[in-house]
């Protein structure tokens, strides 16, 4: 079978330090594939580099069985790649409904049309409909995003990534700084999109990697140093003594 | 052979007058995010006060002192006026702001001093010419603008890289936020910053005076290849402004002296002359595209 | 035919008794920006001129700023709502350029103090248009006849790469005929080192240049700056050395040799009096050609003023056609295309007692010149 | 929704009747101070599509504005001359080929542009536009054919079948029914699926590249419409002025129009045009006063803009108590 993901060699150096050393990991069909690791582990290059924001220095990415790795960002999302941004990252002048809108649209194409009045798209605006019935965003519909709560503006993050209909979603810290009732909340979410789509999650919440994951990946300085279920890592003395074991500590 | 030589020092003291009109700027630009369209108006008050004083006290020194302080008094006035309350803003709003400036510096100069230029001699000791090399006098003027251009660049070194402001202004050249924290007293620093950059303008100005002709509007002409210095040096970096400066100076003048005669020999008469002026007039912006093409950010970007 | 019309638009002016008030005459001119002092030397010198003739008369100044757009749309306003029939005061060639057609074409008169492009001079000449100053061309001839009766036969040229630049380097090239070596300046560059260095190099008999304005005083204190000033003579037209470019230039002009149609130094009853004129009215500020042309386009609307007894266009026009006014240049005349024919001089910047600059003529080279354009015009 | 229709067709009809009540008050020249400051407005407005929806400072505008103008001028002369252009194109005074001409080749020079200059951003993309419009500038003083800094008399305006475009009114309504055609038009561009998209990657270009939005192609797509509107309100000016010349590219006209649009209101449509009409009235009346007109001028914009953000647009508005 082919990998949704295949990242293989990921090398990536910022003068004399390397933040990701030789990387190689997969996500499968329908997984959700955790990336842990402390803070400076080289998680975000990982991810930046999987989006096409920053280029590696060697190492291969495919998406999908085709090699994405020189491609620039928006032609890797055509192929099927979606995201979500650590710190959320919206349009946030718009409403909510037009921020979901817009991402919509995004798929749709038509994007240069000047004649037209996206306003009066039902194809879009029936598909945003849809979401909000679906989301908890139901009834902040029409909210400027600058007005909305932290734990909100995560849920929107999740819901435009995921209008996009992606084959792989990266997850870059969805449940930071959310409390315990909204980490629920987009635990929850999450588990409902599971059959949407693969997805890649980096997360420091252990409990939610815990929930959700099927397989874990455990960065440290850059480098993969232990990777299989939630048991195996739980197990693994090597993560337990560079990473599990400062977080009980 | 003494031709180029002499070019070359042209180019350098050109080069040290835009580099001391882009070291404020740059700072300006790179501490407090400002896009400052009325540096100029600086260049021109250094040179209207000099003039001014020189010709009522007949001392070149003089003037050089009253076109410092004038130049910076009014630096700090239109800082603390003016620019305190806008730089929370956007820089549209900055660029209108300064816009306004520019008129109003240059009908208040036509107020006080009248429409006719002013007339300015040059400090006896200068005068004369030097004769550096055998067959080439140079004016002994043009050389201590340079050395003067030298000298401040080695003392803004000193200030940045020596001393507790210039670790603050490096800070806040590459991180606007971080300075912030630091709880130093930031409006002292900015209103000092300004002012330094206004008496820098101002320097250039006095410099200039015996040069160039000291007339109303003298600091928009120059203004853009300022901000061309800026950008190619990297915004916030006194060393790009110095690089830049140099190299630019160094370019436009080559440019001027030789391309037209390297034309006509390639293609025939008055069309080549014109044609190389009017590349040798783009040059700097050419540079300036070709620059910004392969390092977006400029030489010497302060900013990550 | 056209003395009837005259005669019968006099007779016309002679039933209508002119207005108390005076006539209003439209003056757009440079005020602002480093070319500003030209603007006034014009509104100046204007006023003094129309005052000597004792005519009734209103000024209306404004201020074009160099900016042909600009210039339209007051020459519009002028035109078309106070009703204006007569303007003048414009410095700048490419003002006139737009203006001028819009103002013949209302039917009004337009009288040029300075500014006299050749496209406005040839076949589009017209004859609500009258120039009282000279053809652009001209400044140039006479500083290319000059430096040929000086017995040059190389020089370098140096102007801005305009056209009225280009025009100029043209127009001294034709009159001198010897080997020129053209170098063309930057627009608004105001340091010429590259230049002095390259006239050092290439060691011609003369220097010829045309920097108007500022850029004129840092050329010429920058020529002295380099040495150049005693090894190599310089001719001058008269727009690179008006005495308040002298006055800003200070000892460093001393030694120039310029061209003029006139001088400050001229022995002639009505040039006398505009001297003494200026000197009582504007003590601080020097007397240039500028508002000599003025005051001459204040003496020809003046007197047309008086002759045509208020402001029909008709009239007007006949009486300015005459030229019957005492120019402070002397000889005046206008030629098929109403443009200047006039005699040109030389001159010599000498130091006064107190060390600075002053123009004094020398000779006449030219007598009664035209202009190459005139005849192409059919009026 | 109702109200601005209502507000938009009263408009209209004021400056419709414009050379009326210029005739009937005996203030001509409001003819074509209006019709003037009308076709800077559509300049403004168009450098305002990309500045105020699009967050692209651009400082080169009048580049394209004067290129349209020198579309019309040298299209002109050629007609006038009886040659053509490079020895291929003969000239024409149509104004059907003229405009549509000028806003084509206003478009290829903005398209050549925009492919270079969106490669940077911020100030350094207001610099390296200023750059491109100082090329420009330098090439057209350089073009002797062309009179060089002097510009070309246009001595006609260019004719419309059917219309008597020498009239003064007539030209007027022309313009008027273009810009209101021009106005009309961006109110459609900034609601479309373009401009939807345009307005998200001013707000956030991360984003909008994170759904798949290649967003150099957007920009740059709205660069071009954008010279074109300039290109359009060049040739415009060119009939109105009848000559064109290097002022319309110079830098200073550049910061002009960039000054109505902060003036009047960034980011809204109709902010540019009163931005226009304001300085430009402002900066007529006065130099009828006084000679030293650009003291109260600066005063006046300092004003506005320590004691307003949002320019005049939201002046009014605050005044009008709603949007």
């Amino acid at each position: 079978m082919t990998h949704v993901l295949e990242i293989s060699g990921l090398l990536k150096t910022f003068g004399g330090l390397t933040a990701t050393d030789h990387v190689s990991l997969t996500v499968d069909t329908g997984e959700i594939h955790a990336l842990i690791g402390p803070n400076g582990a080289g998680k975000s290059t990982l991810i930046n580099q999987i989006c096409g924001e920053i280029t590696p220095n060697a190492g291969q990415i495919h998406l999908a069985g085709r090699d994405i790795t020189r491609l620039p960002p928006a032609d890797r999302v055509a192929l099927g790649l979606g995201r979500t941004f650590q710190i959320t990252s919206l349009l946030d002048d718009m409403t909510v409904r037009e921020n979901l809108g817009l991402a919509v649209q995004a798929r749709e194409g038509g994007n240069f049309r000047i004649f037209d009045r996206a306003a009066k798209r039902a194809e879009i605006w029936d598909e945003v409909a849809t979401i909000l019935k679906d989301s908890a965003l139901g009834d902040r519909a029409d909210v400027t995003v600058a007005d909305l709560a932290h734990g909100e503006k995560k849920q929107l993050e999740l819901a435009m990534a995921l209008s996009q209909r992606p084959r792989l979603l990266l997850l870059d810290e969805p449940m930071a700084g959310l409390g315990h009732v909204e980490s629920q909340q987009m635990i929850e979410a999450l588990l409902a999109a599971r059959g949407e789509c693969a997805m890649l999650l980096v997360e420091h919440d252990m409990e939610a990697v815990f929930a959700l994951a099927d397989r874990i990946s455990v960065l440290v300085y850059g480098r993969i140093i232990a990777a299989g279920n939630a048991d195996d890592i739980r197990a693994n003395p090597t993560v337990r003594e560079a990473y599990l074991g400062e977080e009980e500590a | 052979m003494i031709l180029l030589f002499e070019q070359l020092l042209n180019g350098l003291q050109y080069g040290v007058t835009l580099f001391l009109l882009a070291a404020g700027l740059t700072l300006i630009f790179g501490i407090m995010g400002v896009i400052n369209l009325a540096h100029g108006a600086f260049y021109m008050v250094g040179a209207f006060a000099g003039a001014w004083v020189s010709i009522q006290t007949g001392s070149f020194w003089g003037g050089l002192l009253a076109g410092l302080a004038a130049s910076a008094i009014v630096g700090i006035v239109v800082e603390l006026g003016v620019m305190r309350r806008l730089y929370a803003r956007d820089h549209l709003d900055q660029v209108l702001a300064t816009f306004a400036l520019i008129l109003i510096f240059n009908q208040s100069t036509v107020l006080i001093f009248g429409r006719q230029p002013l007339f300015t001699s040059l400090p006896e000791v200068f005068s004369g010419s030097i004769e550096i090399i055998p067959g080439l006098p140079y004016p002994t003027f043009r050389l201590f603008v340079i050395a003067v251009g030298l000298a401040v660049a080695v003392g803004l070194y000193l200030l940045i890289n020596k001393t507790r402001i210039g670790m603050l202004v490096r800070a806040g050249a590459s991180n606007r936020q971080m300075v912030r924290a630091l709880g130093v007293n930031i409006q002292g620093l900015y209103t000092a910053i300004f002012g330094l950059g206004a008496l820098l303008a101002g320097l250039a100005g006095v410099m200039a005076s015996p040069i160039v002709s000291v007339q109303v509007g003298m600091g928009d002409e120059i203004i853009l290849a300022t901000f061309v210095v800026v950008v190619i040096g990297g915004v916030g970096s006194v060393k790009g402004a110095f690089v830049a400066g140099i190299v630019l100076g160094m370019c436009d003048t080559m440019l001027r002296a030789f391309l037209p005669g390297l034309l006509q020999q390639a293609m025939p008469g008055p069309e080549a002359q014109a044609l190389g002026v009017g590349i040798s007039s783009m040059g700097i912006y050419l540079m300036m595209a070709l620059v910004l093409l392969v390092r977006p950010r400029g030489l010497f970007a302060a900013q990550g | 035919m056209k003395r009837l019309l005259t005669s019968a638009s006099v007779l016309v002016a002679l039933a209508v008794p002119s207005f108390a008030e005076g006539t209003k005459i439209g003056v757009i001119t440079t005020l602002s920006g480093p070319a500003g002092y030209l603007g006034e030397q014009i509104r100046n010198g204007l006023k003094l001129g129309l005052d000597a003739t004792g005519a009734a008369y209103e000024l209306v100044v404004e201020d074009d700023g160099r900016d042909p757009n600009t210039g339209v749309q007051i020459a519009d306003r002028m035109l078309n709502e106070e009703g204006i029939t007569l303007l003048t005061g414009i410095v700048f060639s490419n003002v006139s350029g737009a203006v001028v057609p819009e103002v013949t074409d209302a039917g009004a008169i337009y009288v040029s103090p300075n500014a006299a492009p050749s496209g406005l001079a040839g076949a589009k000449c017209h004859p609500n248009y009258f120039v009282v100053s000279w053809q652009n061309d001209s400044l140039h001839e006479a500083s290319g006849a000059a430096a040929k009766k000086l017995g040059y036969t190389t020089a370098v040229a140096l102007a801005p790469n305009y056209q009225a630049g280009k025009d100029a380097i043209a127009g001294f090239t034709r009159e001198f005929g010897g080997e020129v070596t053209e170098i063309y300046t930057g627009v608004e560059q105001s340091d010429f080192a590259s230049e002095m260095a390259q006239i050092r190099d290439k060691a011609a008999q003369v220097v010829f240049q045309f920097h108007p304005g500022g850029q004129g005083i840092a050329f010429l204190k920058q020529y002295q700056q380099a040495g150049l000033l005693g090894s190599i003579p310089m001719v001058l037209s008269e727009p690179s050395y008006d005495s308040v470019i002298l006055k800003a230039v200070g000892p460093a002009a001393v030694g120039l040799t310029g061209t003029t149609h006139w001088n400050a130094d001229f022995d002639n009853a009505a040039s006398k009096a505009m001297v003494a004129a200026w000197a009582a009215a504007f003590p601080e500020t020097p007397l240039t050609t500028y508002a000599q042309q003025a005051y001459d386009t204040g003496l020809l609307i003046g007197g047309a003023l008086n002759t045509a007894g208020g402001e029909d266009v008709a009239a007007l026009q006949a009486a300015m056609k005459a030229a019957d006014f005492a120019s402070t240049r002397g000889n005046f005349a206008f030629g098929a295309n109403q443009h200047p024919v006039q005699d040109w001089y030389l001159t010599a910047i000498e130091a006064d007692s107190a060390g600075n600059p002053v123009i004094v003529t020398k000779e006449k080279i030219i007598e009664a010149a035209g202009d190459v354009y005139a005849a192409d015009c059919k009026m | 929704m109702k109200r601005e229709h209502i507000i938009l067709a009263a408009v209209f009809v004021v400056l419709a009747l414009v050379p009326f009540a210029a005739e009937l008050t005996g203030q001509a020249s409001w003819t074509r101070l209006v019709g003037q400051a009308l076709i800077y407005g559509m300049a403004a407005a168009s450098l305002n599509f990309i500045l105020g929806y699009g967050g692209m400072v651009s400082f080169g505008h009048a580049a394209f504005f004067g290129i349209g103008g020198y579309v019309v001028g040298i299209m002109y002369h050629h007609f006038d001359a009886g040659t053509a252009f490079l020895g291929l194109i003969p000239g024409t005074d149509q104004m059907l080929i003229t405009l549509p001409a000028a806003i084509l080749i206003a478009g290829l020079a903005a398209a050549l542009v925009g492919a270079m200059s969106l490669r940077t951003g911020g100030v350094q993309f207001i610099m390296i536009t200023l750059a491109f419009a100082q090329m420009f500038f330098f090439l057209f003083i350089s073009l002797k054919t062309y009179g060089g800094e002097d510009g070309i008399m246009v001595r006609r305006t260019n004719s419309l079948p059917g219309l008597n475009m020498r009239d003064k009114a007539t030209l007027y309504w022309v313009v008027l029914g273009l810009a209101a055609a021009y106005y009309l038009f961006l109110r459609r561009l900034v609601q479309s699926s373009f401009g939807q998209i345009i307005a998200g990657i001013r707000q956030n270009e991360r984003r909008m590249a994170a759904m798949g939005i290649s967003t150099y192609r957007y920009k740059l797509y709205a660069f071009v419409l954008s010279g074109m509107g300039a290109g359009l309100a060049g040739a415009l000016m060119v009939n109105f002025l009848r000559f064109a010349s290097p002022d319309m590219m110079h830098w200073s006209r550049s910061g002009e129009l960039m000054i109505m649009v902060i003036l009047g209101g960034v980011g809204t449509l109709a902010g540019p045009f009163i931005g226009a009409g304001v300085l430009f009235t402002l900066e007529t009346t006065l130099a009828r006063y006084t000679e030293h007109w650009m003291l109260p001028v600066g005063i006046i914009l300092l004003l506005v803009v320590m004691t307003s953000k949002g320019g005049l647009m939201a002046l009014l508005r605050r005044l009008g108590g709603k949007g």
